[in-house]
This record gives C-alpha cells, sequence and structure tokens, in this order.
C-alpha cells in the first residue's frame, strides 16, 4: 500500500476516527438472538437461599415479565444482573461475550443495563432536568464531566423524554419535591435517556394511578423490540396488558415459563402462586 | 441583603475591634502567659495565681518605682501555636514591660521568636532541658545539671546504683536529659548493658510489659534504679504497677524529675512512698522563708489544703529578682533590666540565695526528697552548696564547646568557645 | 501449668532434704540489752544519713531484741525524736483534731506523752537504711511466732547470704515447722554452697538448683561463667562452668515459657480493658447506629462516681468498689437515657450528626466535670484485695488488679449477652434495631427501647469507668484517652456483633502486647492503627459481619 | 414535542453565569478583596499612632482566620458536597504545614544555635550526624511547594484509593480517618521520626529570603493567604457547578443509585477527596510562616473534630458558608478564651448540639431560608445551593 492509500484510507469521509466516536453502545454479541444468559444462579444469605439454580434465557427485543411471590427471589436477580449482588455460583452473561459477574455496578450498567428500583430512587437535591442530565449516555469519565456542555442533540433527547414522562412544568423543580408517582415517571425517563439495551423494571406502576398505568404500559410495550425489557409486577392485570412471555419464580427458581394464559394454567403455578389469590 | 449586611458587619466588628490600640500605660504591665484551659491548666493556673499574689504583694509594699503593677492575663490555652499569638497580643497591644508564663518547653519555642523580635522580657519558671539562652529570656527552673545530674550522684554514692533504667515520655526533655544522663554514667564507668532506655508515648496508662521489664533488668542482683522523666498523667498508673508487681522503692527506688507536691496532690500516695524526686524546693524544707510563703499563699488562695511547688518558687525567684533589677536599673525598658539582672541575688525559699548568672540560668541548692503518706517530700539529700545552672550541657557532643554569657564582650547565648563564633541570634 | 510447678516444687523438696542432712548447725547467742543503747539511739538523732547505717549496727549489738520496735518503727516512717532533748519516741496515734501526737518513749514502752506536731521531728531514713533495717528485722524477727514474718524474714534473708545469715538460717531451720519456710531455708543454704570450698558440693548445688528461677539462683550462677577481660572464666574448675551454664539454660527455657505467659496475660489484660470500655459502644453504635462520641465521656462519670462513693465511705475502701459498680450504672445510665432524650432522638437515621452532637455533648461533660471537681485528677484508692499480685513463682507473677478487671469483664460480658438474649428488652431492642416500623407495628414502643438501649450501653460505659480507675488516672481527660481504642475494637470486630467486639478487643491487646517489645510501645499503637485501617479496607464491615438482606442496603 | 431550544440555556447554568448568580459568593468574594486590601493598606500605610492603623497581630490573626478558612472550605467541598466525613483533615493541613516548616527550617542554615548550616537545631540536639533522605530537596521552594501538595495528596490518593474502592462509607469512614490522623500524630510525635517529636518545627527565619519578622512579609502573607482563598474558592466553585460536580451530589444523595448509572463514583469522590487534601495542605503551608510554629498537636483527632465545627456552624453544602463559619467561631474564640476561658468548651459544646440538632444547614442556611421565604417562586431553588 503506498502512502498515499494510507493517506485515503485515513481521510475517507465516511469515516471518523476512534476518539471522536463517543456515547457509542459497547457492542453486545447478540449472534444467537438471546442478549441475557442466567444459568445455575445460586444465592444465599446467612443460610437463606434467595435463589437456587436458576436458568433464565432472555432474547434480544423481548418484553419479558417476572411475577412471583414475596421473596421469590426477583430483585435478588436483577441484583446481581446489575452487579449488586455477588452470587455463590452460576453464570450470566449479557450477549456471548460480556460476563456480567466480574463487572461492577458502573461497567455494567456501561454496557447498557439499565434499572428502575422498586423504591423510586431519584437524585433528590438535583433538579428534574439534572436528574436526566446524569443519566444520559455519555462518557462517564472524570475530565470528560467536568467540561461537560450539553449538545443540542441531548437537550432534544431530554425535552422528548421530558414530554414522555410528563414533567414538562417541574423541570427545574428538585426532584425531592416530586409526589411518588412524579418520581417514578422521573424514574423511567432517566432509564430512557440513558438509552440502555436492557431495561430491568421493578414494578413500575405502583403507586400510579389508573390512567397512568396505562400509559406505562404503553411506553414498555412501545420500547419492546427496539430494547430488550424485564418487567417485574404484582399487577397481574399490567402483566397481562403487556407481556407476551411470563416467568414464574418461586423459591429462587423458575416455576414456569410461557405466555400469560399458559402459565396461568399450569397446575405447579396454581398451586403455589395463583392458587392463593382468589 | 440581609447576608451582606451580616457578613460586613461581622468583618467591620473584626477589624474595629482588633485594632482599637491600647492606651498609654499610668502602670506597669505585668503579662502573665499560662494555659488557663486545656491539658496543661492543671499545672499551669497554679502558677497564673502565683504570679498574681505576687504582684498584689508589690502592690502592698507600694509598686514598682512609684508605680502600680497591673497583671495583664490571657490564656493560651494550652495551645502552642496560641502562646505565640499571644505572647504578640501581650508585647504590641497590650504593651507589657515583662511576662511570666510558658509551662512545657514547646510553648517556649512557640514564644521565643515573638518575643525576640519583639524586644519582651520573659521569665520561664520550669525545670528544663536547657541548650538554650535568650537574650530576652530567664530561665529560673532547673536546667539538667541541677536536678538530673545530682540526681544521679545521690543514686550512685549514696545508694550504691549500678543499674539504670532511664524511662520518659518521648518529647525533648526527657529525650535530653537521657542523651545527658546516659553520656554522664558513661563517663563514670557505667557499662552500656547496665543501662535501659525506654520511651512512651504521652499519657501512657498501660505499663505492665515496661513495668515488668524494669523488674527482669533489676533481678541481676546489682542495685538498680530508675531515673524517670515520664510526664504528669502517666505517672500514676506507673508508679501503681510497680507497686501491683511487687516493686518497692527499696528493691528499684525511682527518681523522677516532674514528679511534685502540686502532682501529687489528692492522690493515693501508698504506692508511691519511698520513690524519690529532685527538686529545687520542697514544701517540707523548714526556712522562715518558705512558711511565710506557704502562708501567704493559702491566704491568697483561701485553700487550706492548696500545696507549694517548685516552679512556684521559681516564679517567686523570678519576680523578686525582676522587681529588684527594675528598681536597680530605675526603669523598666528591657535592655535596662536585662543588663541590670545579671548577678542580681533573691533568697531561696529552702535558705541561701540564689543569683542570676550571666547565662539568664540561677545558681540554685538541689535537694533530693522521698515521698511520704502525706504526698510530701522529705529531704533525704541535698547539694552542700548552690549550683549554678548551665545552659549548654558539657555532656553533649553538640554543645560541649558553647557557652552562654550576655555579658560583654561576648553577649551571646551560644558562643561557640571553639571558633569564638556566636550563631542564630534573633536580633 | 499450675500443677506442673507442683512437680516441679515436690521434686526440689526431695533434693534439699538431702542437703538438710548434710548441714551443720551452729546455734547463736543473743545478746543481752546494753546500757549504751539509748546513748547510740541519740546518734540516730544527730548524724548524716550516710552514717546511720554504722549507728544501726551498733544498737543492734547493744540492744539485741529491745531495739526491734525501733527498728520497725524507723522502717514504717513513725520512729521521731524530741527537738528539745533527742529522746526517741515512737508514734502511737495521731490526732489530726489538735494537730497533737501520742507517743511512746522508744526504749519505754509503756511511757505515754503528747506533743504538738511542731516539737517533734522524724528520724530520717532513705531507700538504702530501709534496707538495711529490713535485714535486720529480718534476722531478729527469724524466730517469730507468726509463720508470715518468718518467711518474710527467710525471703530477705536470701538476698543476702553472707555468714551469719547462714548461721541464723541453719539453726531457724531446726526449730521451723512450716514446710514452705523449710524449702525456702533449703534453698538458701544450698545457694551457699556454691561458694563452698568442696567443688564435690558445689556440683551437687548446682545441680539441685537446675531449672529453680529464683533471681538469686540465676545471678549466683551467672557470676560462676563470668569472664574476666581477657575471655578466661574466672571460675578454675571447669566442670563448675559447664554445670552452671547448663544449669543456667534451663532456667533461661523455663522464664522464657514464663516471660511467653505472662505476655499472654498482658494481652488478656489489655484486651479486657478494650473490651470493658468499647462494649456499651458496640451496643449504643452497633444496635442503635449512634456514634456515640460522648461514650469515653460516661466512661469517666462512672470513674467519677466511683471516687464520690469512695468519699462516702473513706473507711470501707474495699466494699466501696461493689457500691460503685450500680452506682455508676445508675448514674451513666441516666446520663445516657437524659442524652438520647434530649438530643439524639432528634437525629433518627442521621448518624453522622450524632457523631457531631455528641462530641459537643462529651465536651460540656469534661468541662462540667472540671468545673466541680477541679481539672486535677482526683483520688480513687485501690481495695487491698485488688493490690498485689498473685506470685505463681519466682518467675511469673500476675497482678491482682488486672486479673479481677479480666474477670470482671468477660463477666459484664456474659451478662450483657444474656440480657441481649434472654430478656424481653433484649428481644425488643433486636427488633427494632432491624426493622424500626415493623416493631412498632407490632407495639413495640420504639422510643422507649430506644431509651433503654442507650441507657443500657452508658450504663455499661459507667461500669468501665468503675474498672478504669483502679488502673489508671480519674481525671477530666480519662474518656478522650479511651474513645478511638474503643472506635477501633467495634469496627474491628463487626458493628452490632457483642463477640466480634470481644474476639477484636482481645486479639488487638495481644497483638500490641506481642508487637510492643519488637517495636516499642507508640510504634506498636501505631501498626495496631494502621492494621485496622487496611483490614477495614479488606473486610469493611469488620470480622463478624451483620449478614442478611437487611445490611445489604 | 413542544420547544426545546431553550433548555440548554436553562439547564445548567455556565460557570460564569453560576458564578455571577451567586449572591452569597459575590459577596463573600467582594469582602475578602476589599478586606484585606484595606488591612494591608492599614498596616503598611497608615503611621501607627493612626487610629486607623492595623497592627502587625491582627494582621497575623487574619492571616491565620483566612488558612482556617480555606481548610473549612476543604472539609466542605467533601462533606458539604459528597457526604464524605472526614475527621482526619487536621492530618492533611498538617502536613502541609509540615512541608512548609521544613523549608523554612532549612531556610535558617548555619544561622541556628549550633550553627550547623546542614542540620536542623533538634537534629544537632539529639547527635543526628547527617539529613535524613526525606528531607532532601526541602531547601528549594519550588521543590517544597510541590511536596506541600504531592504529599497529602498522594496519602489522600492511597487512602480514599483503598476506602472508596472497599466501599468504606458514612461513618466506618469517618472512623477511619480519625484513626488516619490519630496514627500520624503519634508518629509525628516520636523524636526518631526526624520532625522535631513534640516540639515540632519553630524558629523561621526567612521565607524566600524575605524576613519572616518584617511588616511586609506578614501583609505580604495575609494577601497570598486571601488570594490562595480566592482561586480556590473560584476553582472549587466551577468543579461544583459542573456536572462533576452534579454526580458529587448525586453521590452524596445515594451512591449505589449512581453507580447503577454508570459513573464508577470511586474514582469521582478519591479525586475530590484528594483535591480537598490539597486545599487543606494549602492552608497548612498558608498557616505556619504566619504562626510560626507547627507541630504534632495540629494532627490531634480533636482539632479535624473542630474544623468540622465549623462547616457545620456555617453552613454546609456552601463554600462561602464554610468560611463564614470558620471565620466566626474563631473569632468567637479568640474573643472568649480572653474573657471567659471556663466558659469557652460550654459555648463550643453547646454550639454543636444546637447547630446539628436544629440548624442543620448553619448559619447560612438560617439566612436563605428567610430569603427564600420571601422571593416565592421556585428558581431560586436553584441558587440556595451554589
Amino acid at each position: 500500500m503506498t502512502r498515499l492509500d494510507t493517506f485515503r484510507e485515513t481521510m475517507r469521509r465516511d469515516r471518523v476516527f476512534d476518539f471522536v466516536l463517543d456515547e457509542r453502545l459497547p457492542s453486545v454479541d447478540v449472534s444467537h438472538g438471546v442478549l441475557l444468559y442466567v444459568e445455575g444462579l445460586s444465592v444465599s444469605f446467612d443460610g437463606f437461599k434467595a435463589l437456587t439454580n436458576l436458568n433464565l434465557y432472555v432474547d434480544d427485543g423481548e418484553l419479558r415479565c417476572l411475577i412471583g411471590a414475596n421473596g421469590a427471589g426477583k430483585t435478588t436477580l436483577m441484583d446481581v444482573i446489575t452487579g449488586k449482588t455477588r452470587p455463590d455460583e452460576g453464570v450470566v452473561y449479557f450477549g456471548q461475550t460480556h460476563n456480567l459477574l466480574n463487572k461492577s455496578e458502573a461497567d455494567i450498567a456501561e454496557l447498557g443495563v439499565g434499572r428502575k428500583f422498586q423504591k423510586p430512587t431519584v437524585f433528590e437535591a438535583l433538579t428534574v432536568f439534572e436528574n436526566l442530565e446524569l443519566a444520559l449516555r455519555m462518557d462517564k469519565g472524570i475530565v470528560a464531566n467536568l467540561f461537560y456542555k450539553l449538545r443540542s442533540d441531548q437537550a432534544d433527547l431530554i425535552a422528548g423524554v421530558i414530554d414522555t414522562i410528563g414533567l414538562h412544568t417541574q423541570i427545574f423543580q428538585q426532584a425531592g419535591a416530586l409526589s411518588h408517582g412524579q418520581k417514578q415517571w422521573l424514574e423511567i425517563g432517566m432509564l430512557l435517556v440513558s438509552e440502555p439495551r436492557l431495561l430491568l423494571v421493578d414494578e413500575p406502576v405502583a403507586g400510579m394511578t389508573a390512567q397512568e398505568t396505562e400509559s406505562t404500559a404503553e411506553l414498555l410495550t412501545g420500547l419492546a423490540g427496539k430494547r430488550t425489557v424485564i418487567v417485574v409486577e404484582h399487577d397481574m392485570a399490567f402483566v397481562r396488558s403487556i407481556s407476551r412471555e411470563v416467568t414464574v419464580l418461586h423459591q429462587g427458581s423458575v416455576l414456569a415459563e410461557g405466555s400469560m394464559d399458559e402459565v396461568q394454567n399450569n397446575p405447579d403455578v396454581i398451586e403455589v402462586y395463583l392458587g392463593e389469590a382468589p | 441583603m440581609k447576608l451582606r449586611r451580616l457578613l460586613t458587619m461581622t468583618a467591620a466588628s473584626l477589624l474595629l475591634s482588633l485594632s482599637t490600640a491600647a492606651m498609654a500605660a499610668e502602670t506597669i504591665k505585668v503579662g502573665v502567659l499560662h494555659s488557663l484551659s486545656g491539658t496543661m491548666a492543671i499545672s499551669e493556673t497554679t502558677l497564673k495565681d502565683t504570679v498574681l499574689m505576687m504582684i498584689e504583694e508589690q502592690n502592698k509594699k507600694g509598686g514598682l518605682l512609684g508605680k502600680k503593677l497591673e497583671a495583664v492575663v490571657v490564656d493560651p490555652a494550652s495551645n502552642w501555636p496560641l502562646f505565640a499569638e499571644k505572647t504578640r497580643e501581650l508585647l504590641s497591644k497590650e504593651k507589657v514591660d515583662v511576662i511570666f508564663g510558658c509551662w512545657t518547653s514547646v510553648s517556649r519555642k512557640s514564644v521565643l521568636p515573638v518575643i525576640e523580635e519583639l524586644n519582651g522580657l520573659l521569665f520561664y519558671p520550669v525545670q528544663y532541658e536547657g541548650e538554650e539562652s535568650s537574650k530576652n529570656v530567664f530561665y529560673t527552673g532547673a536546667a539538667p545539671n541541677q536536678q538530673a545530674i545530682p540526681a544521679v550522684d545521690y543514686l550512685m554514692n549514696e545508694i550504691g546504683v549500678e543499674r539504670w533504667v532511664l524511662a520518659g515520655t518521648d518529647y525533648v526533655y526527657p529525650r535530653t536529659t537521657n542523651k545527658i544522663l546516659e553520656a554522664y554514667l558513661k563517663a563514670k564507668g557505667v557499662s552500656d548493658s547496665d543501662i535501659m532506655i525506654n520511651y512512651t508515648p504521652f499519657g501512657h496508662s498501660d505499663w505492665q510489659g515496661i513495668v515488668s521489664d524494669v523488674k527482669k533488668f533489676g533481678s541481676t542482683g546489682k542495685q538498680t534504679a530508675v531515673v524517670s522523666t515520664i510526664n504528669g498523667d502517666a505517672n500514676i498508673p506507673f508508679y501503681k504497677e510497680l507497686g501491683n508487681q511487687g516493686i518497692s522503692a527499696e528493691d528499684i527506688p525511682v527518681v523522677a524529675f516532674s514528679v511534685g507536691e502540686e502532682e501529687l496532690s489528692g492522690l493515693d500516695t501508698k504506692p508511691l512512698v519511698g520513690h524519690l524526686a529532685a527538686w529545687n524546693y520542697f514544701q517540707s524544707v523548714e526556712s522562715d522563708e518558705n512558711t511565710a510563703f506557704i502562708k501567704q499563699w493559702k491566704a491568697f488562695i483561701k485553700d487550706d489544703k492548696r500545696v507549694t511547688n517548685d516552679p512556684m518558687e521559681a516564679t517567686f525567684i523570678g519576680f523578686n529578682m525582676w522587681a529588684k533589677a527594675v528598681e536597680k536599673a530605675g526603669t523598666t525598658d528591657v535592655d535596662s533590666v536585662e543588663s541590670a539582672i545579671i548577678g542580681i541575688t533573691s533568697p531561696n525559699l529552702t535558705g541561701g540565695t540564689a543569683v542570676m548568672n550571666k547565662n539568664h540560668h540561677l545558681s540554685k541548692p538541689v535537694l533530693i526528697g522521698e515521698i511520704q503518706n502525706d504526698g510530701q517530700f522529705e529531704v533525704v539529700w541535698e547539694t552542700d552548696g548552690v549550683v549554678p545552672g548551665d545552659a549548654w550541657s558539657d555532656f553533649l557532643p553538640g554543645s560541649m564547646d558553647i557557652v552562654a554569657d550576655w555579658v560583654p564582650p561576648i553577649k551571646c547565648g551560644n558562643f561557640n568557645a571553639k571558633t569564638a563564633k556566636c550563631s542564630g541570634q534573633n536580633f | 501449668m499450675f500443677s506442673a510447678v507442683n512437680l516441679v516444687s515436690r521434686y526440689q523438696i526431695c533434693r534439699w532434704l538431702f542437703i538438710f542432712l548434710i548441714s551443720i548447725s551452729v546455734p547463736m547467742e543473743v545478746a543481752s540489752a546494753s546500757e549504751g543503747l539509748a546513748q547510740s539511739g541519740k546518734q540516730l538523732t544527730i548524724v548524716k544519713l550516710s552514717k546511720v547505717a554504722g549507728v544501726l549496727d551498733e544498737m543492734e549489738q547493744q540492744g539485741g531484741d529491745e531495739v526491734l520496735p525501733i527498728f520497725e518503727a524507723m522502717l514504717v516512717g513513725d520512729l521521731y525524736f524530741v527537738k528539745a532533748d533527742k529522746t526517741l519516741v515512737i508514734v502511737v496515734e495521731r490526732n489530726p483534731d489538735d494537730e497533737s501526737v501520742t507517743v511512746s518513749n522508744a526504749f519505754h514502752a509503756e511511757e505515754l506523752l503528747n506533743f504538738g506536731k511542731a516539737e517533734l521531728k522524724k528520724v530520717r531514713v532513705n531507700n538504702k537504711l530501709r534496707r538495711i533495717l529490713r535485714s535486720k528485722i529480718a534476722a531478729l524477727t527469724l524466730s517469730s511466732s507468726d509463720p508470715d514474718i518468718r518467711e518474710s524474714a527467710v525471703n530477705n534473708m536470701l538476698q543476702n547470704l553472707d555468714d551469719e545469715n547462714i548461721q541464723l538460717l541453719t539453726s531457724a531451720k531446726l526449730t521451723e515447722t512450716s514446710t514452705a519456710i523449710i524449702e525456702k531455708i533449703d534453698l538458701a543454704l544450698t545457694i551457699a554452697l556454691l561458694d563452698s570450698a568442696d567443688d564435690e558440693e558445689r556440683l551437687v548445688a548446682i545441680d539441685l538448683l537446675r531449672g529453680v528461677v529464683e533471681p538469686v539462683v540465676r545471678n549466683k550462677l551467672q557470676s560462676l561463667v563470668e569472664k574476666d577481660s581477657q575471655g578466661k572464666y574466672l571460675e578454675e574448675n571447669r566442670s563448675i562452668v559447664y554445670a552452671s551454664q547448663s544449669a543456667l539454660q534451663q532456667i533461661d527455657r523455663k522464664l522464657r515459657v514464663y516471660g511467653f505467659i505472662e505476655r499472654v496475660f498482658f494481652g488478656l489484660s489489655l484486651g479486657s480493658v478494650l473490651l470493658l470500655a468499647a462494649i456499651g459502644l458496640s451496643i449504643t453504635f452497633g444496635v442503635m447506629g449512634v456514634i456515640n462520641m460522648a461514650h469515653g465521656e460516661l466512661i469517666m462519670l462512672g470513674a467519677y462516681t466511683t471516687y464520690v462513693i469512695q468519699q462516702q465511705f473513706p473507711n470501707h475502701i474495699g466494699i466501696s468498689v461493689f457500691v460503685a459498680i450500680p452506682a455508676a450504672f445508675i448514674v451513666c445510665g441516666l446520663v445516657g437515657v437524659a442524652i438520647e432524650r434530649g438530643v439524639i432522638q432528634f437525629l433518627k437515621g442521621r448518624p453522622l450528626e450524632t457523631l457531631l452532637a455528641t462530641f459537643g455533648i462529651s465536651l460540656i461533660l469534661q468541662q462540667t466535670v472540671r468545673t466541680i471537681f477541679s481539672p486535677l485528677n482526683r483520688q480513687v484508692s485501690t481495695p487491698d484485695w485488688m493490690s498485689g499480685a498473685l506470685q505463681i513463682n519466682p518467675g511469673l507473677a500476675i497482678t491482682y488488679n488486672r486479673l479481677y478487671i479480666f474477670i470482671f469483664s468477660l463477666l459484664v460480658f456474659f451478662l450483657l449477652l444474656l440480657v441481649m438474649k434472654r430478656t424481653a428488652l433484649g428481644l425488643y431492642v433486636r427488633a427494632v434495631s432491624q426493622n424500626r416500623d415493623m416493631a412498632m407495628a407490632l407495639g413495640i414502643r420504639s422510643n422507649w427501647v430506644d431509651a433503654m438501649t442507650f441507657g443500657l450501653g452508658s450504663g455499661i460505659a459507667g461500669v468501665a469507668g468503675v474498672a478504669l480507675s483502679q488502673l489508671t488516672n480519674v481525671g477530666p481527660n480519662l474518656g478522650q484517652a479511651y474513645i478511638i481504642d474503643s472506635f477501633m475494637v467495634v469496627v474491628f470486630g463487626g458493628v452490632g456483633s457483642l463477640w466480634g467486639t470481644l474476639v477484636a478487643a482481645f486479639s488487638l491487646g495481644m497483638f500490641s502486647k506481642f508487637m510492643e517489645p519488637v517495636t516499642g510501645t507508640v510504634l506498636a499503637q501505631i501498626c495496631v492503627l494502621v492494621f485496622i485501617v487496611l483490614f477495614i479496607q479488606k473486610r469493611p464491615r469488620g470480622l463478624f459481619p451483620q449478614q442478611g438482606r437487611a445490611s445489604e442496603s | 414535542m413542544s420547544d426545546t431550544g431553550i433548555l440548554p440555556e436553562l439547564g445548567r447554568p455556565g460557570f460564569l453565569r453560576s458564578m455571577l448568580r451567586s449572591k452569597g459568593g459575590n459577596t463573600f468574594l467582594v469582602l475578602l478583596f476589599v478586606g484585606t486590601l484595606l488591612a494591608a493598606m492599614g498596616n503598611l500605610l497608615v503611621p501607627p499612632d493612626s487610629a486607623l492603623y492595623v497592627d502587625t497581630y491582627t494582621i497575623t490573626l487574619l492571616g491565620k482566620y483566612l488558612s482556617f478558612a480555606l481548610l473549612a472550605m476543604a472539609v466542605d467541598v467533601v462533606w458539604g458536597y459528597c457526604g464524605i466525613l472526614s475527621l482526619g483533615h487536621g492530618a492533611f493541613f498538617a502536613l502541609g504545614g509540615y512541608g512548609m516548616g521544613m523549608y523554612l527550617m532549612r531556610q535558617i542554615g548555619d544561622r541556628g544555635v549550633y550553627g550547623n548550616p546542614e542540620l536542623p537545631d533538634f537534629m544537632v540536639f539529639l547527635n543526628w550526624s547527617e539529613l535524613p533522605w526525606f528531607w532532601y530537596g526541602f531547601d528549594q521552594f519550588w521543590f517544597a511547594a510541590i511536596m506541600i501538595m504531592l504529599v497529602p495528596g498522594f496519602l489522600a490518593f492511597v487512602f480514599g484509593w483503598l476506602a472508596f474502592r472497599s466501599r468504606v462509607t458514612g461513618v466506618y469512614l469517618s472512623i477511619m480517618t480519625q484513626a488516619l490522623t490519630y496514627a500520624l500524630m503519634l508518629a509525628f510525635f516520636r523524636n526518631e521520626m526526624g520532625f522535631g517529636g513534640n516540639n515540632g518545627l519553630t524558629d523561621f527565619k526567612e521565607l524566600m529570603g524575605f524576613d519572616l519578622q518584617a511588616d511586609t512579609t506578614r501583609v505580604a502573607l495575609l494577601v497570598c493567604t486571601a488570594l490562595t482563598l480566592g482561586a480556590a474558592y473560584l476553582l472549587s466553585q466551577f468543579i461544583l457547578s459542573s456536572k462533576y460536580g452534579r454526580v458529587i451530589e448525586a453521590i452524596r444523595d445515594g451512591e449505589s443509585r449512581v453507580r447503577f448509572v454508570g459513573y464508577k463514583t470511586e474514582t469521582y469522590k478519591v479525586w475530590l477527596f484528594v483535591y480537598s487534601a490539597v486545599l487543606a495542605a494549602l492552608a497548612g503551608a498558608l498557616y505556619v510562616p504566619q504562626v510560626g510554629i507547627i507541630n504534632p498537636g495540629e494532627f490531634s483527632p480533636l482539632n479535624s473534630i473542630e474544623i468540622v465545627v465549623w462547616v457545620a456552624i456555617g453552613g454546609r453544602g456552601l463554600l462561602y458558608g464554610a468560611i463564614l463559619g470558620a471565620l466566626l467561631v474563631n473569632f468567637a474564640k479568640t474573643q472568649f478564651t480572653g474573657i471567659l476561658p471556663e466558659a469557652w468548651l460550654f459555648a463550643l459544646g453547646a454550639l454543636f448540639v444546637i447547630v446539628t440538632v436544629f440548624l442543620p444547614k448553619g448559619v447560612v442556611g438560617l439566612l436563605s431560608m428567610r430569603t427564600r421565604s420571601r422571593n416565592k417562586p421556585s428558581p431560586d431553588l436553584m441558587e440556595a445551593r451554589e
């Protein structure tokens, strides 16, 4: 290759240098269609088995609901996926290549795993805008943040999300002053602006009005396809309204998997879970 | 707005209150620079009261040069940088003519540059490690050769001590004293293996290990003694541990340089009885001056239980010498007093007279006392005459050649006799 | 360990019996009283201290048994003389009311006199004279009817084995009935044999002294293996040198073992102090999450309570400690409840703020104590049963005060454990600490539980103060010396775990005591701190972390 | 979608804009500038017998207060903004002070009492024969200046890196920092360390060739301290009003949540801690030549806690609050200890309790609360934080 060729190659106008590229999703290999692998996962606290040999596979672009009684291990599973809790044994892979178990919470989040907590956790001393800005997908290093200025595309994104979550009048209000439901929305908003590959949503509609619940359902179903979503929820009607695939957890392992109808007719499920309801 | 006003007001009042200069003096001002709060308050408050008593006494006699004396008391709060700050306040704001103050070496070191810069006058009343002689400071406490060396002589000659434990708190006074003693003992033919040196932190309370080591060290059949430069609070647990481990004053006597009547007052002296202390003064010494002084003190402080101690005597002597020098010079001007005071004598409370030497240290008798049940000392030995205080030890290699002599032609606090040079003076 | 000691001594009894058979006895004539005694007695009041020893010899020769009361009085400092006529008198009673002293004439005990304090002067003694007096008294009391006096007399003579004393001992042995004292006498005679002219006897003696840890023996043997400046042994008979060397080795081996045991005890003792100081904190910090910086001051209050109680019972020092323990618990407990109700309850869930507020309280408490009791240290006497040491053997002694405090600390610990595990209060406390809302929903008055918990922790701090008053100075700064150490112990052990606090206290105590000979005290302390700082990086929740989901968040 | 064009402007104001909007901050900067200027002129230009004369005592006192203010600000940066309650900032302050002290000691040269050109007096005194290796280079100001920031910064980095990486937080961290400064205190008390033991370093003669006892030098030092304080204030303001600052505040309120958003909070905290330590060290370095002594007492845990109190009283989470607190408390201390030494500890203790229980936002918080209740609209909410 001649020098000129090298030059031309370097100066090709349809490409940019790597360092000019930022805020790109790290590449996640989903060549087999599966985004999340959870295999043989066991977690115990002080003798109590929170998860026992749990297996779960979530496809790319899927919307999956996790249901189960209290203590079934739903939140613990999310904790493991996001790096908060280290399992005793088992494997968690994000795509084909990323082993989530040896990564820190921040690294996992950077990979594109976003989480909404059961109890809304927003930064109360910051404004709604700042909360969203903080969650933006961007370089999370110190120097970058020290000299950071909001770009117009990011501003557009935030504006869009604010429209979605309906907090337009509260943009510059401190998040601490929001109502419970508004905080839920804000947290969902933070999840949206971070543009994650995988969304873990823990009880999104608790404390919401029926109307809000409906729009949440709309939002989540709208996301599916573009992103992968795992929802933990107790509200069966809500689950039914959004879900195509449901996983039932019981005592730390998967009891049943399938569509809502299938699951509801599963005798095991009826016995341990739904059987209690009526 | 309010905030701004508040800030402005604070700043303004700050500047105003600090810059009001003192009015011209109708009286002779005596600065008292002793900690009244913090860790050193225990010891120093007494000295503040002593100075106040002396001033009251002097005023009863008609003051000095026809003027009344006025005490200016400040509290440096056992905080060493604050000592320097308060000295500056005394000298530049209050314009005092003399300062009585300081207890610890570090406080004196902190004050030193300021007092030399502003040409003040300081009387320092506590025994210390020596190695210093400032133009502006008069040292009325004991130098190491007025306390440590006579004590060792006593133990060696009268008790027949052959093995030595030099135990001290880890700061400059014990370090220096022990260095001097080590050199002195070696010069006397004591071998290295018969000297044990140990340092502990301030306020050390767990003495089991060290006392057990001392016990082992002393069990070789040779008479052993502990020379203790252990500071204040750490002493009681030390003596208690000695007593509990069955070491009596007869087996291994401890001679201390920082344990006096004040430290013993109100303490359970049972474990201490028979141990020794070396000072220039004990309350138990019988003399007319001392009886009068004790009476005066108890009346002044309105407490019959209060005791007197060595630094109080040093304050007493220092104050009397200053008063005499002022009268001799006819002025309170620092330079005149400085040259007038050399050679001035003042009666000791223990009998005899103290003399201010050319090196700004005193000649004083040295007494060894044994601790009694009642917290007093019984004098068991004393030097034949007075011992002149030596600013620079003859037993340290660094200071052997240095002499302090504030009389012309030398007029230097650290004159190197070998090189005939005077270095490091702040004026 | 104790049985091992017994075995050894039994073995030695057999050996000394052998010595007994070969020893010869020389009866001693007791000198009769002489007229010159009073005359030489007067000398005591005149001569310089360095000459007094000679006067004492003279008196002993002249007076015989008669001088015993004089010597004893002189030893304890009760011998005075009348300034006017230099008559020696012995103090019988001091009358504090009118400052007068009742005395008896030193030579006619029945003659009682009354003097003003100023008319008398003490006969001066120093430590050297006391030693001489003690050995003279020993010689005179060797035939005393009290075995304790006889034993201490023999012990005194052990230090000074001259011909005269050996003769005294030999004769005393014939009439001695107590086996313990006979053993001691035999030991003395065996040591004396080392100076015998017969090398065979000396070898036998060395063999007998093998493994005896009495310091006198070791020093004596050491002198047998000394070399002169050319490196040649002073002792001519090589076999004696070798025998002594091997005997010494055996003694040193034993001493090393004892030294190790002693160090372990030191570690345990320091550990027990740390445990006492930290355990109250472990309750308030571990269970309630309150950073009580005033904890040290509560310890200090406990110590001052001891002082006040002792002031109330000046004649019953021994019992006052037992009164002080509940008193300190109540006083500090109440102060603790007051602190909780007054300040801490407003700071729920803000641990860092409790740190600041309680630090302010600690300053106030310190200054209050300073105002009430003066900044000087206060006198807390040690009861007799707590002073002295348990002499296990001549090479190993354990001081009583530390021993009792060690036992006491364990007692407090297990009592607390019992309270926490077996009582309703303990149950409530644990319930509230794990889930306040749930506990409240179950009808537990969480405010009351908080106050009680804090009171309990504070009360225990007070009890620790009682123990510490026996070891260290009782002054306003007492608490500050322990607060950082206490926090270190609790954090190291794992917050909320009582057992963790126990293990942490003792292991830190051991660690620093075993570091001490290597590094010195200060460095040992620094090492402990650095060690804990590093350890916490490795295990942020301490040795015994509280587990479970609750601790995760 | 609605109009989003205004968002970037309204969102987070730029540094300059935020400065302009911070009334308290501006007042502070102006006061600092004017006060220092007046004091300097009052000392140098006004004749000593004039009523307007500012004596040297006041100058050194002001210098001391300002160094304390810088120190308080350093603590506020980590505590008020990031929730790291450091009870060991006195250690960084003292280390900075020792760095400066070592330089000043070397400047004495052969003017020490023993006349040794190489060794400081206390070393001759203890029969040391040569300069310990860690004293090398301190005869050069540039080297000393670097070390003053490097050593405490490095210590803070190592400590912070270990602690934050292991997620030692809250109370544990506070106690660890306390242990750190306590250990350092014990170490510096040891004479073998080669830092002068209990006596510390004192009897300084000159700084960069200027006589330390000259009035001009003192005024210059005061001006330097004021400038450093001002610069540090602006820099801290810049850092804390950047997005980095938002993250820091978010960490204070919910560290694990920030981690789930993808920020490596350890790194954020470590660098903030290092920055704060360097500020504290600078304060120490400015403090030493003005008071003339540095000794291990500065490491005492009590001192570090007192710094925290200044911040708490002034108002944490506000830079000028911390500064105001340091000035107020120290001014009160100077006044009180002169009049009623006994009462000072009572007053200080009571202040602690009252401020923590009733005034969690300190004096400034009290003031700004008033201001806010008068200006109803919400934009002020933003300002209150700046």
